[in-house]
Parts: structure tokens; C-alpha cells; sequence
């Protein structure tokens, strides 16, 4: 409880400090907070289910492109949009995960690309609605609370996104250290064991893909929202395995790690490739390797055994 | 080849940071029986598993006839003659019966599977099957086969007897014995079964939280009905 | 009628060039159970030296051939005895992160030497002619490599189903611990292994070049199409991918010159109707 | 002082290349124009944008707008990257010069937004009205099922047939399609004199003309019209002499005869390390400059973005291209379009030859005023 | 004597082996069976089909005079017909503690519940602790599975199956591992289940089945070659020859 609020406080100040040591790079930092978001959800069902997917972004999608058609619709109202982006996704999800549970393995990451690719096939076919290949562009949202406009500094959104964040985060928490984040981790090691309890193993995953669906689509929707514009690419194979990399990266099974990856992954690459943006790829692709190599659980083992005390007990990563 | 002493100095040896086994000494002459003997958890498969190089040793010396081989990882130890059965049988489970006999022969021709048939009758039956489709005694047949058919020098034999039906577990006593009075193999066991494993062996040695809390002979042990109770459990000697 | 024989054709065609390329990788993520993202990339690798052997050197389309298949497997040593040896038997996830490290680097080092263009390994005469064959004519390549295929496909299934290195090869995937405690050489066996598997990525990669053009960003570019083709045949089986190769290669093909438009649906739709019904793919080991 | 001027492209990717022919053109025109104007100090900042990726897009622009101070953003290959900077342009303050994005759209989002470049509409338009001047009545299309690829079916389409042919059918094939044969087997089945196709620059235009060469449809006779994204420069390597007799129309080529041109070419392949390497987006970045320079010109090293764009309307001048102009109401380049061939020269390389040209062509995809 | 658990025909071959044959078997309330026979006769696989883990090719599995051959495992669980496995299976990551406490939670039904914490109510915690200390498990209670020994390992997978407070408990070698100075725990655990229950044994240990069970019955092949009492086992010729060996004459047992 006591390490549980003292990380959530490290976040909220890290969130803080982003805001005044970076108040020019507000749209990188909220950029990073949504695709957190993405990849929070997909720790959910990979770090703590063990099913493995690198199709996440079709929720992330739907989230997004929910949002952007409501809004130009004229549901303008930011709140709104990402109850909406989170229904959509969760929607998304519940569909995804029915599909996808019927194999294992291989075979289910398989699934989950061939569902991500679908996704993008029709999304770049339902140009009417998504505006295709060019993007779904030309909406607005309204001010938040009616005063604080979505921008040019960014400052609205990404205040708006952090708070999300935290939110989400706090919620979270709550679901992995609840006796359902216990069970997902027990099917995620033994499906079999877990039957011979006597719990069905499909509904709670199914549950989780909804969960998972709903805080990627509100990833989504925080993405529609600030940049007022959601293309292709937010529904591709590309941003799927990408996040699943910054999870990877950050240590599966712990939400910090979700948070690090995506906060150390984004950052470095924004970072290497204002350096030299021709040749930043090598250095990723480096900087992978040596994680690897130096820790192969994921960055937040680092952590762990540098300060045991923080560990993160509701999903000790494997 | 034939039997080969085995003697250890010092060895320290456990998981990760966990030392389990702490500065332990003791020696096997060549063709003779050891059975190891300890209550749950103190360390007697930690033990045969670092005389086959597959935990992390923190010190110490192994001797197979005199050479260290401490320093060897375990296939160069398997190959110096060093044989293990190990406790949870780590069958190739995706492998036929017939190839997970094969993978053991090093380098033996092939005509040397009839020993393992001729000693497990069931596993000719099921040599088609996958490893993983057998039951939980001719999984264990299959991997005391799959050893011994590489003919070591010294076999590790951790609870072979597990898991198998009376009538088996007898006759392989009789055919461990047998390899061992033939000189081909110097024999350690761990066996929870104390009258089997005392029935079997010349020497005993009883480990305690990793240590060697006591050596000796069967028949001293089978004497001291007291040590037994202390080290191993009230009636487990009938 | 013609135009179904062509199709015919072409598919195979197709779906044997996807096989040979695919194989070498089905081999290290069934049997090494190695994730290796980065087969594309090795793939590549032997493309860029075939194309430099033809160009810069002037050698022949044989020679390029088998520098190119001898340079990656030299350039996969060292890779794998610093990189690889690391992974093996790490969770998939962690696997996925090294090789996608590697994916990048080997892009990013491509791009840096040899520039982001398009590199071509011309065909020698023979392979470049079009063969008739009664009702249309095809190109003598894609005889080629459907001949490279079957060959390919029995040579590989002999040697792990039925040689004793095959037998090592397996006990060590199953079980590397118990495989060493056995006397078998687990780091020799990995190391063949991988080489063999490389080897087949270069041979994939110069054969099958007329299909997937080689350039910086091949390895990303095709990665999703490998990983299905594997996954649907059931990783580590050679008859699987086969199976898997042919089977798309001719709903890919069919579906492209029926709807055309619609053709990436009908792909991946097969794909998932046949995970469903063979959720380890076509002939998947157990695991 | 120093005015700073933001460029964001597919510097890294499998579109580096382009991105890379930005940077030339760019430093091209800084070599031959001096690296001021007016006293005012000009530094370019590069920011790299891989792929389409609108919400990274706009981080990159607002970054560079809030926190680099630049006072004019160009570049921009990917149409949805550009919708995505075009609502912040106002508040901003910061005209966007486009270097390549061509959809028409673009324009119509923000006043501030000025294109060096083309539309695909633009480039495709003439090549109807030769296809009959040849004598091609039917034609079966052929494009990649993405933006560009559909305004360019539309495009010729419509050309064509207000010119009198016909377009038989029309295909649209998935962006990742790596085996062309079934495609050209529709092509054959359909019985039309040629081919009107367009894909993106890159292995599947190489894989597409193989296809055609291979399975008979050149020997068949059928024609192959295509804009010229199909043979740009730095592809036609690659597609060695299978593109011979290649049909395009478009608004550059490396060998346009033009003194302009040869110290464009001069200059820009030093740049981009190879004239093997040197293709069209680099001349939309060297005009985009030239712009730029007008309106920091025009402004004086002040940060008014209505006033510099004001400043461009209208504007002509003598381009590597030829002739060109920014159109006052749609801010749109006014340039002309060349028929062009692969042909092979004479140091045996194959290279596109201009045999036609179509002087003054604005946007057909943007109202006309 | 109503029958609390009954088979009746039950087959089942695999390719051409038949593993299962016509497998007649009752159990009723406080029975305490154990089921012997030579490796690989089919015990295991005789406990997967009552289960639900394989489907049978023939026969009915009848609880409480209900059919539940058409059920899942998951659903004959809940019905109160639990099993160990032969070869552990456990979540190596958590502790002891963690999976008791699940299996009690998903007992009562609020296992999948999102709302609420793991170690909510004193009560469940209190219920876990008792198993544990019944089964010497509590010094290990909070260490990862992974790490403790195999021994205990086998304990837990009794405890979990205890936890789910069956009527039918299958047991598969619940004592293989375990040291016979340790099996006296494992007795203890079993002479304490109410007596409404209904107990089935796989073992190979002799001396822990005669020990244990009030009636034996012998599978050899897939066919059930004798039931009776344990003290006519010995005594019958089939079952020496095809199982005991020599354990007949030696031990104290006949
Ligand atoms: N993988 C491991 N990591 C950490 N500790 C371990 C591991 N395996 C075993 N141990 C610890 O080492 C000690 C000795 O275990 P070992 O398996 O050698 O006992 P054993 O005498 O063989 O017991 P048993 O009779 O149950 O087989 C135990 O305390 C156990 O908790
Ligand atoms: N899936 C399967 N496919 C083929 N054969 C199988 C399969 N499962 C079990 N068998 C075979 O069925 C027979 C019975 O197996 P089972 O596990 O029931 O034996 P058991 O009586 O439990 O033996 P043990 O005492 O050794 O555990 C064995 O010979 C085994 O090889
Ligand atoms: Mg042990
Ligand atoms: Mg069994």
C-alpha cells in the first residue's frame, strides 16, 4: 500500500517535472503518455495473462478513430471522447479476444497480427468514414471545462493526459492486486492448473481483453484529441510491435516497466534522432541489444534490484 | 570403460545466490556403492546435480580417478564418464522412446538399444510413442534407460525407484548391482525407499542442510535405529 | 482453364520462393525455439553480397550464390556466439527484443554503406529466359526455384528426421540441460544449427530475390509475412511449411487476381480461419 | 541574427532516400544561394519522420515551433503528417512550405500552407490525352490501394476518358502485394491496349515492372503508362533495362536540358552522394527553398507568416524543372509536365528522356478560379 | 449404499492402444480406495477421463446420480470431483500462500472479482493458514515454488486439492517425492478429511496404501484384474505377478 503510493507520487512528480523542465516538447510528452496508455494494455494481457499479441494497436485504433468521427460529428467535449475512445476499444477488445483465444502461442500472435492487418485493410478501405490512406483530419475538440483550449503549446493536453494517466494508472493497480490479477497470473503460467481449480480460464481473459481494449482506446482517443488528426498508422502491425518492444523493454508483468519502457524507448529515439535523424535506427537497435544483454527482464529488474523495497508486488515479473 | 573412483574436496555449490551445499568432502572408490540418504530439501539432488556441472559452484574440487573435473562443463563431465538420472526424469518430451535413446548412446552403435529393451521390456512396446505421452513410470524407465546406455563410469542415480511398480522396482535393484558388481560402475544413489537403498549400497552418507551429518556402512546404520530417527524419520526402518 | 493453370503457376511459384526463405527460420523458431526476428535481415545481408560479388567482382550467378551463403554464415558467427548464445532459451519476449535490436542495426548499417537504394543480382541467361511450357511461357527462374524448393524441403527433412544430428538437434531444443548431461555438445549443436539456418535465409534471400526485391528495409518490410507463413505451418515442420507456403502462396495469388482489391482480406482471413482450426498451425509439434 | 528554418521528413526508413533528396535539394540551393539573405543568417534544423505518422508529426512541428523558434516549416512527404501540422500553422505563426505531399487537399486546410511540389492529379492528367494521341483506346488500371494511388486512377480516368478512350477496368492492389503475376494476368485477360499503373516508389514498382516484362505483356505489345513516381532516377538502376519504353509524365527529370537544371544537378548530387542517388523530391525541396528565401525576403527576417505567404502569391521564376509559378488563389506550383521515355544513354545507362511537354499545368484537383 | 461416485464402462484408446477397458468403479461416502498397478496400466489416464481432462471413447461418469460426462473439467470441479497431478503442477512464481488463497477465493466464487484486495477477509486467510500448518507448509509459505523442494512441492498440490473442499478427491502419486519420514504428514492431512468424502489413491509406496486404504483395487492393462481388501490383495496370484513381486513375500503385509 505504502510502496503503491509512493510510486504513484514518483510518477505524478515525474509527470510534474516533465511539465517544467520540458515545456517545449509538450506534444512528445503527451504523445509518450498515450502510447503509455497502449502499453499499459498490452501488459495487461501479455505480462500478466501470457498471451502474447502484436495486434494491440487495432484497439489503440479504434479508440482513436471513435473518437476523431465523434468529434466530427460534433461530440466535441474532450471527457466524452475518451469515455467514447474506451468504449470503442473495449468493444474492439471484447471482439479481438474472442478470436484470438481460440489458439495458443504462436499461433495466437499470428491472430493477433492477422486481426491488426484487417483492421488497417478496412480502415484504409472505409476512406469515407476514416479518410483512408490521407487521414482523418478537420475536427476539433472543445476547451476543456469550456476554457482551456487544445492548443498549440500543448499544455491543456498534456496536462489533461497525465491526469488520465495517473487515473488509469491508480485503477490498475487496483485490478492486478485484485484476486482476478492474481488468477490472470495464474493462468498465464498454467491454464490447466487453473481449470483443475475449477475457474474457467476464457472469461477472465476475456474480461482482461476488455479492460485492455478500453484503457488502449482511451490511448487512442487522448492521440485524436491532441493532435486532431488519427491516420493509418494508429491502426498499424508497425505501432503493435513497436509498443510491444517498449514493454519488453521496461519489464513485462510490472506496470512501472510498462511506464519506463515507453518513457526510456520514446525518449531515446526522440532523443538520438534529433542528433543525427539519418542513422538513430543503429543506436536503437543498439540500445536493445545492451538491454538484452544487461537485463533481460526489462529495464524495471534494474530497478528492483537496485531499491528492493520498491518492487512492484502486485506482478512480480518471472 | 570401467568404473572410476570419484572423490569431492571442498565443494560448495547452490542456485543463483542460494548456496545450498556448503564446503563438502567425500570420496567413492571405484566399483563401489553409495547411497545418500536426507529428509526433503537438504540437498541430495543439489548434490548429484553439481557432480553433473548443472548448478553454480562456488568452490571445490571434483576427482573422477583423479582428475578434476570441476572445471568442465557438464557435457565434457558426461563425456569423461559421469552419468545422471536426474529426479525429475527430463524426458525429451517432443522425442520418440527410440530417439530419446538414441540421443543417450554417445556414439554407441545403435544395436545398443536391445540393452535398454531387454531391461524395460514396456519401453519396446511404446518406442513410437512421444516422450511426453508416456506415463509417469515408463517416463522413468526411459531415463534410467537412456543413461545407463551411455555405459558411464559413474552413475548418479537420484530416486530412480520413484514412480515404478513394486515388481520393477526390485528387479532394477537387482540389474543397479548388477553393473556395479560387474565393475563397469561406480554407483551413487539417492533413494527415499531407506531399505532399498540400504539393501543396496555398501557405504551411506546422510546429508543434513547441506552438509554430511554422517558415513558409514548399511549395517551400522540399520544398528543405530537412533540416527535414523534423528537424521531420516521416526519409522521409516521396519 | 488456361488461366487457372497459370494461376496454378504462379502460385507455386510464389509459395516456394516464400518456402525456401521461410524454412531456415521455421528451423530456428520450432526446433532452436528461437524468435528470431531477424532472419529477414540475414536474408538480406547475403542479397547485398551476391549483388556486390555480380557487380563488383564479376563473378558468375553460381559463385555469387555460394559467396553469399558462405559470407552470412561468416558474418553469422560471430553473432551468434555474442548475441544468440545469450537468448537461447530466454522467454520469447526477450528474444523479440534482441533480434528486433539486431533487425535494426543491420538496417541501419546497410543503410549507412551500401544506401537505401534497390540492389538487383542479375540472372545468368539461363534462368532469365522464359521457358515455354506449353500454354504460356514462365520465366525460367520460377522453375528454378521451385526445383530449389523441393530439393531444399527433402534435404531438410532427411536431416533432422532421420540423421543423428537431427536426434541431438532436438534432445538439445527440448531440454538443453539434460541434452548436455547427456554428453551432447549443446553450444556445437546450437551453433550448426543456427549456420544451417542462416545458410537457407541467404540461399532464400539471393533465390527468391526476383519476388522480394532486396533492399535496406527488407527485413521489416517482410517480417510479418515469415512469422504467418511459419506460424500457419506449424514451427519446426518442414512438411508443415510446405504445406503453409503452397496453401497462402495460392490464396494470396487467386485472391489478388479475383478481387484484387481485396486481396490482403482474403489472406489474412485464410489465415485466421486456419488458426482456428489448426491452432498449432498445419502440422505443429507438440510443445 | 538567424532565422531558423524547420524541415521534417522520412530521413531514416524505408523512404530515406526521398528524405535524403529533401536535404539535398536544400543544401543545393544554400550552396548556390549563399547561406543569408538580406544579412539574416539562415539555419536549417531536420527533423526525421520515418512513416506516416500523423500524432509524431505534429510533436515534431510544435517542438520545433515552440522550442527551436523556427520561423518556417517545410518538408513533408506524407499527406496525413501534413493535415496534421496544418491546424497549428495559425497559432503558430509559421508559414509550412510543402516539398512533396500531393494530395489537393492539403491546401484547402490553412491559408498558410504553400507547395513546391505537384499532385499527383497534376503529373497524371496529360498522360490521358497521349494515351489516345497514340492510339490507345483501352486501358486497364492498375494502382496501389492507398491516396496517391486512387487520385491518380481518378486522375487519368478522367483524362482519358474526356479524351475519348476507355478505361476497361480498374484494380486496385494492396500496398504490400510482393508477387505481381496474378495482376498481370487480369491485365492480360482484360484485353486492353495498355496499363496505367501507379505504385509507391520502391520494391513493389520494381517487383510490378519485372512482372510485366516477364509474363509477355511488353512482347504482347501492351503499353505501360504510368506518372513518374514508377522511374524515378534512383530506381532505374534497379530496373535495369526491363523499364526501356516505359511511358510517364511528371514534372521533373534529372535530365532536363536546362542550364538551371545542370547546376541544380551539379550541386544537389555532391549532396546527396551520387547523381545514381538524385531524385524529384529534391528539386520541390530546392524550389521550396527559393520560396522561403522570397518571403524571408519579403519580411525581413520578421516573424509574419500571412505577410511572407502574401508575398509568394503570384511569384515566378526559372526553375531546374523549367518554368514555374505559385498560384495566387490555391497557392498550388503552376509547372509544366513532361512525356517522358526510358531510354538509354550513351554511357549505357538508362535515363529518362523528355520527348513532350505540357506547359502551364496547374492543379486539376483544386478549384480553379 | 448409494454410490456418491460411479463409472461405468468406461474405454478409451489411443491409436491402436487401448488404455482404458470397460472400467467398471463405485465410490460412496468416506470410501477410501486405492488404485494400483503395474506402470503405464492406465491409472493416470483413468483419472484424466473421470476428470474431464480427455474424453472417454466409451462410458459414463455419474456424481451424485448425475451424468456429468458431458461436462468440462472446469464444471466437475465445481461439482466437487478434484484431482492432484502425478507431476506438479504449480505456478512457480508465486508462493504457497498465494495459491491456497486463490483456491479458496475461486471457491467461494470471488476469484475474478476486480474489486477488492487478494488478502481481503481474516477468514480466508485464517483457512489457509490451517491448511498449510496441517500440511508443514507454513515455514515456506511465502517463499516462490520455484524454490522450495520437491517434497513440498507434492504437499501443496494436496493442499490446493484440499482447499477446494471436494467430495471426490483423486489423488496421482500424491507421496512420489516424498520422503517416507515425510508421507506421515500426508496421512495426517488425509485422516482429517470429513468423513462425507470420498478418497481415491494412486500409489506405488505399499506400505502408504495399506496403510491408507480400506479397499484396492488393481488395474492392469486398462482392466481392472482384482478389487477387494487390502489384506487379499497380496494373497492373489494375477496381482503378484503383474505388480507386487516380491513385495508380497517380503513385508509385513498379508
Ligand atoms: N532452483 C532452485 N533455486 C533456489 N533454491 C533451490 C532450487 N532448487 C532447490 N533449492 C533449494 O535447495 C535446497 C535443497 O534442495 P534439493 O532439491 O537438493 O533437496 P533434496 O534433498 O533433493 O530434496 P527431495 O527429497 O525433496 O528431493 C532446498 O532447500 C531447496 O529449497
Ligand atoms: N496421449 C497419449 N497417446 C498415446 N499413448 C498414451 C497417451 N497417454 C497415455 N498413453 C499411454 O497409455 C498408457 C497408460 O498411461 P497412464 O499414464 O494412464 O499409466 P499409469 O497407469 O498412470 O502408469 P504410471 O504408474 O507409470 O504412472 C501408457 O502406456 C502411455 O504410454
Ligand atoms: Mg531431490
Ligand atoms: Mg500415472
Amino acid at each position: 500500500m505504502l510502496r503503491d503510493g509512493l510510486g504513484l507520487l514518483l510518477i505524478i512528480a515525474a509527470g510534474a517535472a516533465g511539465y517544467w523542465l520540458f515545456p517545449d516538447n509538450l506534444a512528445l510528452l503527451t504523445r509518450v503518455i498515450a502510447v503509455a496508455l497502449l502499453v499499459l494494455s498490452i501488459d495487461l494481457i501479455v505480462g500478466y495473462c501470457g498471451v502474447a499479441t502484436l495486434g494491440q494497436a487495432t484497439l489503440y485504433g479504434a479508440g482513436a478513430y471513435a473518437a476523431g468521427m465523434a468529434c466530427l460529428r460534433g461530440v466535441t467535449e474532450p471527457m466524452t471522447l475518451i469515455v467514447i475512445g474506451a468504449a470503442a476499444g473495449a468493444m474492439a477488445g471484447l471482439v479481438m479476444g474472442t478470436i484470438m483465444l481460440r489458439a495458443h502461442g504462436l499461433a495466437q500472435l499470428v491472430l493477433s497480427i492477422a486481426i491488426v492487418q484487417l483492421a488497417h485493410e478496412a480502415a484504409n478501405k472505409a476512406s469515407a468514414y476514416t479518410g483512408g490512406s490521407d487521414g482523418l483530419a478537420g475536427f476539433s475538440p472543445s476547451p476543456l471545462f469550456g476554457t482551456f483550449e487544445f492548443d498549440l503549446w500543448g499544455r491543456t493536453a498534456y496536462l489533461f493526459g497525465l491526469a488520465l494517466l495517473v487515473l488509469v494508472f491508480i485503477l490498475l493497480k487496483f485490478v492486478v492486486a485484485s484476486p482476478f490479477g492474481m488468477l490472470c497470473r495464474g493462468i498465464k503460467e498454467d491454464p490447466v492448473r487453473i481449470r483443475s481449480m475449477g475457474a474457467f480460464v476464457f472469461p477472465v481473459l476475456l474480461k482482461m481483453f476488455i479492460i485492455s481494449g478500453a484503457v488502449a482506446g482511451m490511448g487512442g482517443a487522448l492521440a485524436a484529441i491532441s493532435t486532431q488528426v488519427v491516420g493509418l498508422d494508429s491502426v498499424s502491425f508497425e505501432l503493435s510491435a513497436n509498443s510491444l518492444v517498449m514493454l519488453v523493454l521496461g519489464g513485462l508483468g510490472s506496470l512501472y516497466g510498462a511506464l519506463i519502457g515507453t518513457v526510456i524507448f520514446m525518449g531515446f529515439e526522440h532523443f538520438v534522432s534529433a542528433i543525427n535523424p539519418f542513422h538513430w535506427m543503429t543506436m536503437v537497435g543498439a540500445l536493445l541489444i545492451a538491454v538484452v544483454l544487461v537485463a533481460p527482464g526489462g529495464l524495471s529488474g534494474l530497478i528492483d534490484r537496485a531499491l528492493p523495497g520498491m518492487r512492484d508486488k502486485g506482478g512480480q515479473r518471472p | 570403460m570401467p568404473a572410476e573412483s570419484l572423490e569431492v574436496r571442498n565443494l560448495s555449490a547452490g542456485y543463483g545466490p542460494t548456496v545450498v551445499l556448503e564446503d563438502m568432502s567425500f570420496s567413492v572408490s571405484a566399483g563401489s556403492r553409495l547411497s545418500i540418504l536426507g529428509r526433503n530439501g537438504m540437498g541430495k539432488t543439489t548434490l548429484l546435480a553439481s557432480l553433473m556441472g548443472l548448478t553454480k559452484r562456488y568452490g571445490g574440487e571434483i576427482r573422477l580417478d583423479g582428475k578434476d573435473v570441476a572445471n568442465l562443463k557438464s557435457c565434457d563431465r558426461a563425456r569423461q564418464g559421469l552419468g545422471l538420472v536426474p529426479q525429475t526424469r527430463d524426458i525429451f518430451r517432443s522425442l520418440t522412446v527410440e530417439e530419446n535413446l538414441l540421443a543417450g548412446l554417445k556414439g554407441r552403435p545403435r544395436s545398443a538399444l536391445q540393452e535398454a529393451y531387454e531391461m524395460f521390456p514396456r519401453l519396446r512396446e511404446r518406442r513410437r510413442n512421444l516422450g511426453w505421452q508416456l506415463s509417469g513410470g515408463e517416463q522413468q524407465m526411459l531415463s534410467t534407460a537412456r543413461t545407463i546406455l551411455g555405459r558411464p563410469s559413474v552413475l548418479l542415480l537420484d530416486e530412480p525407484l520413484e514412480g515404478l511398480a513394486p515388481v520393477i522396482c526390485d528387479e532394477l535393484m537387482a540389474a543397479f548391482a548388477r553393473l556395479a558388481a560387474t565393475g563397469e560402475m561406480t554407483i551413487l544413489l539417492v533413494e527415499q525407499r531407506i531399505e532399498s537403498a540400504l539393501d543396496f549400497a555398501d557405504s551411506v552418507m546422510i546429508l543434513e542442510r547441506g552438509h554430511i551429518v554422517w558415513q558409514g556402512t548399511s549395517e551400522a546404520l540399520r544398528a543405530d535405529q537412533n540416527l535414523v530417527e534423528q537424521y531420516i524419520g521416526v519409522g521409516s526402518l521396519h | 482453364m488456361q488461366t487457372v493453370f497459370s494461376i496454378a503457376i504462379d502460385a507455386f511459384a510464389y509459395g516456394m520462393a516464400l518456402f525456401i526463405i521461410c524454412i531456415g527460420l521455421s528451423l530456428t523458431m520450432g526446433l532452436m525455439r528461437v524468435i528470431n526476428l531477424a532472419h529477414g535481415a540475414f536474408a538480406m545481408i547475403a542479397g547485398y553480397i551476391a549483388s556486390y560479388a555480380q557487380r563488383e567482382l564479376g563473378t558468375g550467378y553460381a559463385i555469387a550464390l555460394l559467396l553469399s551463403i558462405l559470407g552470412t554464415i561468416v558474418i553469422s558467427i560471430p553473432v551468434e556466439r555474442f548475441l544468440y548464445r545469450r537468448i537461447y532459451g530466454s522467454p520469447q519476449l526477450t528474444q523479440v527484443l534482441m533480434t528486433i535490436g539486431i533487425t535494426f542495426c543491420v538496417i541501419g548499417i546497410t543503410n549507412f554503406f551500401f544506401g537505401p537504394t534497390l540492389k538487383t543480382i542479375p540472372l545468368p541467361a539461363s534462368l532469365a529466359a522464359p521457358v515455354d511450357i506449353g500454354f504460356r511461357t514462365v520465366a525460367g527462374h520460377r522453375l528454378f526455384v521451385m526445383a530449389c524448393g523441393l530439393v531444399v524441403a527433402a534435404g531438410l527433412w532427411f536431416l533432422i528426421e532421420k540423421t543423428a544430428f537431427g536426434i541431438k538437434l532436438r534432445a538439445t531444443v527440448d531440454n538443453a540441460g539434460m541434452a548436455d548431461a547427456l554428453g551432447i555438445k549443446t553450444q556445437v549443436v546450437y551453433a550448426i544449427s543456427f549456420a544451417i539456418a542462416l545458410g537457407l535465409a541467404a540461399f532464400g534471400g539471393v533465390v527468391g530475390a526476383e519476388f522480394l526485391p532486396i533492399e535496406p528495409y527488407y527485413a521489416l518490410r517482410y517480417m510479418v509475412t515469415f512469422l504467418v507463413v511459419v506460424s500457419v505451418g506449424g514451427a519446426g515442420s518442414i512438411p508443415g511449411a510446405l504445406l503453409a507456403c503452397l496453401v497462402l502462396g495460392a490464396i494470396d495469388t487467386t485472391a489478388r487476381y479475383l478481387m484484387p482489391d481485396f486481396g490482403n482480406f482474403f489472406f489474412y482471413a485464410a489465415v485466421i480461419a486456419i488458426v482456428c482450426v489448426f491452432p498449432r498451425g498445419f502440422l505443429g509439434r507438440a510443445q | 541574427d538567424t532565422i531558423k528554418v524547420g524541415i521534417i521528413g522520412p530521413f531514416s526508413g524505408p523512404f530515406a532516400l526521398q528524405g535524403k533528396n529533401f536535404q539535398a535539394g536544400v543544401e543545393a540551393y544554400m550552396a548556390l544561394n549563399g547561406k543569408s539573405v538580406k544579412g539574416h543568417d539562415i539555419e536549417v534544423i531536420y527533423r526525421d519522420l520515418p512513416a506516416a505518422n500523423p500524432q509524431q508529426s505534429r510533436a515534431l512541428a510544435q517542438e520545433l515551433v515552440v522550442k527551436d523558434k523556427v520561423q518556417y516549416l517545410g518538408g513533408v512527404y506524407f499527406t496525413p503528417d501534413a493535415m496534421a501540422i496544418t491546424p497549428l500553422l495559425t497559432q503558430a505563426n509559421t508559414p509550412l512550405v510543402i516539398f512533396n505531399a500531393a494530395t489537393s487537399a492539403i491546401m484547402t486546410q490553412s491559408p498558410l500552407v504553400v507547395r513546391t511540389s505537384f499532385t499527383t492529379a497534376q503529373t497524371t492528367t496529360p498522360l490521358g490525352k497521349i494515351a489516345v494521341e497514340r492510339g490507345i483506346k483501352k486501358v486497364i488500371t492498375a494502382v496501389s490501394d492507398y491516396g496517391p494511388g486512387i487520385d491518380a486512377e481518378v486522375a487519368f480516368k478522367k483524362a482519358f476518358e474526356a479524351a475519348g478512350g476507355q478505361v476497361v477496368e480498374s484494380v486496385r492492389m494492396p500496398l504490400n502485394t510482393n508477387d505481381f503475376s496474378p495482376i498481370m494476368q487480369r491485365v492480360r485477360d482484360s484485353k486492353a491496349d495498355a496499363v496505367f499503373a501507379f505504385l509507391p516508389s520502391g520494391p513493389t514498382t520494381l517487383g510490378f515492372v519485372k512482372a510485366y516484362n516477364e509474363t509477355g505483356l511488353k512482347q504482347a505489345g501492351i503499353k505501360f503508362l504510368a506518372p513518374g513516381d514508377l522511374t524515378q532516377e534512383s530506381d532505374l538502376p534497379a530496373l535495369g533495362d526491363g523499364a526501356l519504353g516505359l511511358l510517364t509524365t511528371f514534372h521533373y527529370a534529372v535530365s532536363h536540358d536546362s542550364p538551371e537544371n545542370k547546376k541544380f544537378v551539379e550541386a544537389a548530387a555532391k549532396a546527396v552522394g551520387g547523381i545514381d542517388q538524385l531524385s524529384f523530391p529534391a528539386v520541390g525541396a530546392f524550389d521550396g527553398m527559393h520560396v522561403i528565401y522570397k518571403m524571408i525576403e519579403a519580411t525581413d527576417g520578421k516573424q509574419d507568416a500571412q505577410k511572407a505567404v502574401n508575398a509568394v502569391k503570384g511569384l515566378a521564376w526559372t526553375s531546374p524543372r523549367g518554368p514555374v509559378s505559385i498560384d495566387s488563389e490555391t497557392r498550388h506550383i503552376t509547372e509544366n509536365i513532361y512525356l517522358r521515355e526510358v531510354a538509354k544513354g550513351a554511357d549505357g545507362k538508362t535515363y529518362n528522356k523528355e520527348i513532350q511537354t505540357f506547359p502551364n499545368q496547374k492543379d486539376p484537383g483544386l478549384p480553379t478560379p | 449404499m448409494s454410490d456418491l461416485f460411479r463409472v461405468e464402462g468406461l474405454s478409451k484408446s489411443f491409436g491402436g492402444l487401448a488404455v482404458s477397458r470397460n472400467i467398471d468403479l463405485a465410490m460412496a461416502a468416506g470410501d477410501r480406495l486405492a488404485l494400483i498397478g503395474p506402470n503405464g496400466a492406465g491409472k493416470t489416464t483413468f483419472v484424466n477421463l473421470v476428470t474431464g481432462q480427455i474424453r472417454p471413447s466409451a462410458g459414463r461418469v455419474l456424481l451424485n446420480g448425475e451424468d456429468v460426462t458431458g461436462l468440462g473439467a472446469v464444471r466437475r470441479v465445481r461439482r466437487g470431483l478434484v484431482r492432484t497431478f502425478q507431476v506438479t503442477r504449480l505456478f512457480s512464481d508465486m508462493t504457497p500462500e498465494e495459491h491456497v488463497t486463490l483456491t479458496v477465493l475461486q471457491r467461494e466464487g470471488k476469484a475474478s472479482r476486480i474489486l477488492g484486495r487478494f488478502r481481503g477477509s481474516a477468514e480466508v486467510a485464517g483457512e489457509v493458514e490451517t491448511l498449510l500448518r496441517t500440511l508443514g507448509l507454513l515455514d515456506v509459505a511465502r517463499r516462490k515454488v520455484g524454490e522450495i523442494a520437491y517434497g513440498q512441492q507434492r504437499l501443496l498440490e494436496i493442499a490446493i486439492a484440499l482447499a477446494l473442499k471436494p467430495k471426490v478427491l483423486l489423488l496421482d502419486e500424491p507421496a512420489a517425492g516424498v520422503p517416507s519420514s515425510e508421507t506421515p504428514r500426508i496421512e495426517q492431512a488425509l485422516e482429517h478429511l470429513p468423513s462425507s468424502l470420498a478418497v481415491l489413491m494412486i500409489e506405488h509406496d505399499m506400505d502408504l496404501v495399506f496403510r491408507f486404504a480400506r479397499r484396492v483395487v488393481v488395474l492392469a492393462a486398462g482392466e481392472i484384474i482384482f478389487e477387494g481388501l487390502p489384506s487379499q490383495v497380496a494373497a492373489n496370484e494375477k496381482v503378484r505377478e503383474a505388480y507386487l513381486g516380491n513385495y508380497a513375500h517380503a513385508r509385513r503385509v498379508a
